[in-house]
């Protein structure tokens, strides 16, 4: 039986950013003092969301309600193991890339440093509402404010260009978010709740299965921020913005919030039964294949470093999603459990591309020529990143990569499975040009960059150590696969 | 509390009586001293709060009021009937007005010079007769106190830009005055049927009378009168151009609360003198009105992306709005109507905030073109944060009031089976992104080398308090719409729709 | 009442309306607004409604009047329609 | 009007008319209980003597005997007797305008009577300011003012 | 009297009224010039007037002030008008003169700034004045105004 | 325009003619507006309890007088908005 247990820690752990952006802004002109706000917001949340993980892995849930919004609709909090490992990423991450942030903007004098953490602040918020999201409707708000206090990191340098690409950020997340709040409607309307639950909303299954179908559908567009294929043109064009932001926001909070998302309409409002009975399930997963085989072939097609990553996020999410449609239990483990893993390698390849723009000002591949000898720590952090993505041990992605194939080989489904390799494939073919270039090609003329500044550095070297750390030793306990477990058995009816 | 307990019974009448005291007063106080008026007038205006807000609180506690002007029984004399409907929109008004009041101290002393006197003789007028039409029981009544706003909507308007203030409130007058006149032609159809002109005793008599034509004839005047009053789309030609060139403080004014007391009085006809089985099943009035408002609502939104003065723009964007109440009211189902009441309040609140933000900004720097707005971000912070909040709530951002009432009105929509209402709403919250966001990128992403030497420079703090206060609400009630719903709007909607409650008596 | 008088009185009032809506002077357009609004008291304290009636005589013959010309005399007496 | 204003006749005439019209007037509004009439129709005709004043004799000579501040404290005067009336019945205890509370005289209905007349003198007074206000504001100013009869 | 003529004399005055009003209606949508408009908002409102009043006539009737005076007793076969619609069409009489004032005031403003009372030159006035909005004429307006 | 105008009063006359053929008839006693008991009230009841015999003086000033106040508020208001509207500065 699962205890929920009243506490106001979720509300904590997203209000303290919230009272980090306001200090932000009070101090916008102490730089030191301002970041040093966000460093202390940073810990603080990451304790708040830490502290509530003993609970979690006995089996609880904490809840706490706000406040009662409208009569039968609260702003309430539930932290279940699913939404813990969304925030555990989130938060902890934030404290690498604020560090990494400080030394980017400084090293570039960006304008508006000011604005930059503020939104910066507002948005990781956002990230750990939705993660403690107990009901679609608290998820919708965060969602709606995570999209706006995203829109002037994006637009940061205020160019025409970043302008046009924030637009284009803001037309599909907002259209998103209008399909999304129908969709919430529609649930309202036939089953009176918007709250989540382990075995989907109750009363689902009294919608008329074309309605039912046409629902998924909104729904799935409402998470265009996790990018799926004719909805994932925002995620390269929103890589004009400064890379921290890119590499927090396009690889960890707004992506992950979109999959965490389509993840919760999956299994927590329509529930693996409904799927199940539905056949939705098999649709979405060759939908989401076409993703990732696409995005591979769109991402080899790149020669900025950026808008490479980008196309592989997109590739990459769509796993996260195949796992939460093969329902199997190995299929979910490995789904939720990439949301993490991702994140951390990703990470990584970001923060090691914005040292690359940095420093050495380059952008393309194909003047990275040699670049490793000259930074060599750099580079072989993205080379553990590239290969946790490709699915090589022993950093992390093998692990996720392993729990998929199990997953899909359960359904006996050729289809998937060969999915699954030939992407590998792919990602093979798009990341190894990269280290090739960079490590084995001659330069063009003499190089004389050096590493990176140590504020950006560090975050990017531990960040890649944690990569390799949760493939050697997934099953740590207390790590990410124990919370994945939890997580898998109560949405399967395993219940603890 | 001796004298508040003489006091207490006659506080509705004195909702009413204050403002208009203090309004003829006013020329009194202008002219024993010049600055008095604005202290007056904020007075005046904090009295009428405290007496609505006590109004509403004793309908919540023990019900309907009943006030019988000169001690005669209705249908005799006049009454006062204040039930939640009105005590909520009262309210509304006087909180509006209240805050517009205080804002007005230094707008009014540049945009209306040497005139202040008259102007707030005028302005409190104004409040007398969206207060008298509010919370009136008796029909004429009603037209007296609808003619009284109206005059002094003509006036305020015409203070404005030179020429265009005059020509539209001109305009402005011939619309208000065919309106003003079909109503009273309406007046005088159910006089002539019924014999009374008490509301709640037409109520009762009307029923009987249902197959006569002339009661079709009036509905069919009223609601094209009132449509005009409120500017639902095919009608709303005079709006635009009064909101446009009307002062700041009257623009906000009006725009915050003339259309909402007209919305109020076509939902008081529709449903507190017709009955609701009426105008729902036997004529469809309700039905064509919420077809008409969903036009209004993409019309408004697709105009308002094509203008360029903001305060065009927001005219526009409240011909959309008023499409959001009438909707409501058009959906007649529970939840729809809900959500047309509850926008009641949180139109006016937003509505108003932005309308303040405008005239602040065109106080500092004389600019309305929204292309001409960039680093008004780094110039006015206060100013341009307002703007944003109530912005995002014009999209509908949830955590702000616009969310609210959009979810209802969505899920309005669904429960009465007319999805494609559903997806004007949606539809018309990204038009409004498009024209807000527009506006967005100019205060805060302008050209880095054109904001780099703009000095802080934000609007006086009598204009300043107000604005923050609405956007303050505008977030309270985005969280906490819980209590205007729980305590005011669903037992309102029952009544309105004759599902149980009791609208009055 | 004389029905007689009363559809003469009524059958000026459609005259005098056209005609001061029709004529292009102004000055002569709004004489016969005033001769209407006379008409119309009459028709009134014809109908037993002597107060109108009397409001009507001083305000819509009178004052109104008084007011539409003095307006004339700030701008201009002709029309177009 | 140049020529009319020039007019020993009509100035003589007028001169003697206005106190007659201003007699009837209040003749007009203190009769409006017992027969037609009342503060609104002797209100106009009292503007109406001073507007005729004012038009021959011109609008300056008729604002030295009504000038504009006076005006607009007249006009608020006559609704605050208005208005007072009713607070008064408030006071008394009874509703607001509900002439029988006061109790002024043991006949309620005399006391209405009264109150009736008193209010209509209230009326009168406002609008015989407004109207001359109206008047004063409307037409042109003294410069002009031989074009009216153009 | 033939029946035709009954039915003339039982509703004439409805059609009348229903005549002016769409004069008056027609005058104030369709006439260019101002003060034509505000004429046929006048005749609009009385013709409303004129319904009232005819609603409240009664054959044989007389007018609603009791014979006899004050105190006196009315007698009891005197059948009078209904006063009700008298009353209210005292006010409304009052309302039509002072929204026919305030339109006055508004059309000699108009007049002032461009010189013309039919509207299409007024229009046209307006768009040469001001291209794109008004912000140039306010501005100049305002400045103006605080010169004096 | 005109063409519009036409339409539009056109549109409105036909309404009023449709309503004036259930309207009682002229001068009918029996019409529903004269045998209303507050009619009938007016008529019986004014001069004992108002003290005056002109019925519309006793309805205008004592039983609607509040409607007289709103009018008077009008023509008021009206006095202001013109004095607004036209005087150029305060006196």
């Amino acid at each position: 039986m699962v205890t929920e247990i009243n506490s106001i820690t979720p509300l904590l752990a997203v209000l303290v950013s919230m009272i980090a952006a306001v200090l932000i802004l009070a101090s916008g002109k102490y730089p030191n003092l301002r970041e040093g706000w966000t460093f202390v917001a940073a810990f603080i949340k990451f304790g708040l969301v830490i502290s509530m993980l003993p609970l979690i892995l006995k089996g609880d849930v904490i809840t706490y309600t706000v406040v009662e919004m409208l009569p039968d609709i609260p702003i309430a909090f539930k932290v279940d193991a699913f939404g813990i490992l969304f925030a555990i990423t989130s938060s902890f991450l934030w404290i690498f890339v604020t560090s990494y942030s400080i030394g980017y903007m400084r090293s570039l004098n960006e304008h508006a440093q000011t604005r930059y953490f503020f939104c910066f602040a507002i948005a990781l918020s956002s990230a750990v509402g939705i993660a403690f999201s107990a009901n679609l409707v608290t998820l919708f708000l965060f969602y709606e404010l995570l999209t706006i206090s995203t829109y002037p990191l994006v637009a940061h340098n205020e160019t025409p260009e970043a302008i046009s690409s924030g637009r284009k950020y803001l037309t599909y997340l907002m259209i998103a978010g209008v399909s999304l709040l129908f969709a919430i409607v529609v649930v309202y309307h036939y089953t009176g709740t918007t709250e989540f639950s382990f075995s989907g909303i109750a009363g689902m299954d009294a919608i008329p299965q074309t309605t039912l179908v046409i629902l998924f559908v909104t729904f799935m567009i409402g998470c265009a921020k996790a990018a799926f294929m004719p909805l994932h043109a925002w995620l390269p064009a929103a890589m004009v913005a400064p890379t921290p932001v890119s590499a927090l926001l396009h690889a960890v909070a707004v992506v992950k919030a979109g999959v965490f998302t389509a993840l919760r309409v999956i299994l927590y409002v329509f529930g693996v039964d409904l799927m199940q009975d539905s056949g939705i399930w098999l649709y979405m997963a060759y939908f989401v294949s076409i993703t990732i085989i696409l995005a591979s072939i769109y991402a080899l097609m790149q020669d900025n470093l950026k808008k490479r990553l980008a196309y592989s996020t997109v590739s990459q999410l769509s796993y996260i999603v195949l796992g939460a449609v093969l329902i199997t239990p190995h299929g979910l483990t490995g789904g939720m459990l990439h949301i993490p893993y991702h994140a951390f390698m990703k990470i990584t390849l970001f923060m090691c591309a914005g040292a690359l723009i940095v420093t050495a000002q380059k952008e393309n591949i194909s003047e990275m020529k040699g670049i490793a000898r000259q930074m060599p720590i750099t580079m072989i952090a993205f080379t553990v990143g590239a290969l946790g993505m490709i699915g090589m041990p022993p950093v992390g992605g093998y692990v996720t990569k392993w729990f998929l194939l199990l997953g899909a080989a359960e359904l006996h489904s050729m289809i998937l499975i060969a999915v699954l390799l030939v992407s590998a494939v792919l990602n093979a073919a798009y990341f190894f040009p990269v280290i090739y270039v960079a490590f084995f090609k001659k330069p063009d003329h003499e190089l004389k960059y050096k590493e990176a500044p140590l504020t950006m550095l560090i975050p990017l070297v531990v960040t890649a150590i944690i990569s390799i750390v949760i493939g050697i030793w997934p099953d740590a306990p207390g790590m990410f696969l124990d919370i994945v477990e939890i997580a898998v058995a109560n949405v399967t009816g395993g219940g603890i | 509390m001796i004298g508040f307990d003489l006091i207490a019974p006659h506080l509705p009448v004195l909702t009413v009586v204050v403002p208009l005291i203090a309004g003829f007063l006013t020329p009194i106080i202008g002219w024993i001293d010049r600055r008095l008026p604005w202290y007056w007038v904020v007075l005046a205006m904090f009295v009428v709060l405290l007496i609505a807000g006590n109004n509403l609180v004793t309908v919540i506690n023990s019900g309907t009021i009943q006030y019988k002007l000169g001690g005669w029984d209705p249908p005799f004399g006049i009454e006062y009937v204040i039930d939640l409907l009105n005590g909520f929109v009262c309210l509304i008004i006087a909180f509006i007005a209240f805050m517009v009041s205080i804002y007005s101290k230094e707008s009014v002393k540049k945009e209306v010079p040497g005139k202040t006197t008259p102007f707030y003789a005028v302005f409190l007028l104004l409040i007398t007769g969206l207060m008298g039409m509010t919370i009136t029981g008796d029909i004429f009544n009603f037209y007296v106190f609808l003619e009284i706003s109206s005059l002094t909507a003509y006036a305020l308007i015409a203070m404005g830009d030179r020429g265009d203030g005059v020509v539209a409130s001109f305009n402005y007058l011939i619309m208000g005055t065919v309106a003003a006149s079909f109503i009273l032609l309406g007046i005088g159809y159910l006089y002539a049927v019924t014999g009374t002109l008490n509301m709640a005793d037409m109520q009762n008599i009307l029923p009987g009378v249902y197959e006569s034509k002339v009661v079709l004839a009036a509905l069919a005047f009223f609601m094209v009168g009132f449509s005009i009053k409120v500017g639902l789309f095919p009608l709303h030609s005079w709006l635009p151009d009064a909101y446009t060139h009307a002062p700041s403080t009257a623009s906000a004014l009006i725009a915050g609360l003339m259309t909402k007391v007209g919305a109020y009085a076509m939902i008081r006809f529709m449903f507190g003198v017709f009955t609701p089985d009426f105008v729902i099943n036997t004529t469809q009035m309700t039905n064509i009105l919420a077809w008409a408002a969903a036009l209004a609502i993409i019309v408004g939104s697709v105009l308002a992306i094509a203008q360029s003065d903001i305060k065009r723009m927001l005219a526009y964007s409240s011909i959309s709005q008023i499409g959001y109440i009438l909707l409501g009211v058009g959906l007649a189902n529970m939840i729809g109507m809900e959500g047309g009441l509850l926008h009641l309040l949180n139109h006016a609140l937003m509505k108003c905030a932005l309308f303040l933000v405008a005239g602040a900004i065109f106080y500092k720097t004389g600019i309305r073109n929204l292309y001409q707005f960039k680093g008004l971000g780094k110039k006015m912070p206060v100013t341009t944060t307002v703007f944003l909040i109530a912005a995002l709530s014009m999209i509908g951002v949830p955590g702000t009031v616009g969310f609210t009432s959009k979810w209802y009105l969505a899920l309005g929509s669904v429960d009465a089976g007319q999805w494609i209402f559903v997806f004007v709403i949606l539809l018309s919250s990204l038009l409004n992104i498009v024209y807000f966001w527009r506006i967005f990128d100019n205060i805060w992403f302008g050209h880095p080398h054109e904001i780099e030497n703009i000095k802080r420079d934000e609007a006086p703090l009598t204009m300043l308090v107000p604005m923050v206060i609405l956007a303050v609400l505008c977030v309270f009630f985005g969280f906490f719409a819980y209590y205007p719903v729980h305590y005011v709007i669903e037992p309102l909607s029952e009544a309105l729709l004759g599902l149980g409650g009791v609208l009055s008596r | 009442m004389i029905w007689i008088l009363d559809i003469t009185l009524l059958f000026f009032l459609v005259v005098c309306a056209i005609a001061a809506i029709s004529i292009k002077d102004l000055l002569s357009s709004i004489i016969i607004l005033s001769a209407y609004s006379l008409i119309m008291a009459i028709v009134w304290v014809e109908m037993h409604s002597v107060d109108v009636g009397f409001t009507e005589a001083a305000v819509g013959a009178g004052i109104t009047t008084v007011l539409f010309i003095a307006t004339l005399a700030r701008t201009e007496g002709r029309s177009e329609d | 009007m140049s020529g009319i204003q020039e007019s020993v006749i009509i100035r003589t005439v007028v001169r003697i008319m206005v106190p007659f019209i201003q007699l009837f007037a209040l003749y007009v509004i203190m009769h409006g209980a017992s027969g037609p009439g009342g503060g609104f129709q002797g209100g106009v005709i009292f503007g109406a003597a001073i507007i005729l004043y004012a038009m021959i004799f011109g609008i300056s000579e008729g604002k030295k005997k009504i000038s504009d501040s006076f005006d607009r404290i007249l006009a608020s005067t006559g609704l605050t007797i208005y208005a007072a009336t009713g607070l008064a019945c408030i006071i008394f205890g009874g509703m607001f305008l509900q002439y029988s509370a006061v109790p002024l005289l043991p006949d309620t209905a005399l006391v209405s009577k009264y109150l009736i007349d008193l209010v209509e003198i209230g009326i009168g007074i406002t609008v015989l300011a407004v109207m001359i206000s109206l008047f004063f504001d409307i037409s042109p100013p003294e410069s002009e003012a031989g074009e009216v009869e153009e | 009297m033939s029946g035709i003529l009954d039915i003339v004399y039982a509703e004439y005055n409805y059609w009348i009224y229903v005549t002016l009003m769409m004069i008056g209606f027609y005058a104030m949508i369709a006439k260019k010039n101002l003060i034509k408009k505000v004429i046929g908002a006048n005749i609009f409102q009385t013709a409303i007037f004129l319904f009232y009043i005819s609603l409240s006539d009664v054959t044989g009737g007389t007018a609603p002030i009791l014979m006899g005076g004050h105190g006196g007793e009315h007698a009891a076969d005197v059948i009078y008008t209904n006063p009700v619609p008298h009353v209210l069409i005292l006010t409304a009489i009052v309302v039509a003169v002072s929204t026919t004032a305030v339109a006055l005031a508004l059309i000699i403003r108009i007049y002032n700034e461009y010189g013309s009372l039919d509207e299409d030159v007024i229009r046209a006035a307006r768009r040469e004045l001001q291209p794109e909005f008004s912000e140039h004429a306010r501005q100049k307006s305002v400045a103006e105004v605080s010169e004096q | 325009m005109k063409a519009l105008a036409l339409f539009v009063v056109v549109i409105t006359g036909a309404m009023l003619i449709y309503a004036g053929q259930d309207l009682p008839a002229f001068g009918d006693i029996n019409s529903p507006s004269y045998q209303a008991p507050m009619t009938q009230y007016f008529i019986n009841n004014s001069l004992e309890e108002s003290g005056v015999p002109n019925i519309v003086t006793a309805l205008l000033a004592n039983y609607r007088g509040y409607d007289t106040l709103g009018e008077t508020a009008v023509i008021f208001t009206a006095g202001m908005a013109v004095i607004l509207l036209l005087r150029r500065r305060e006196t």
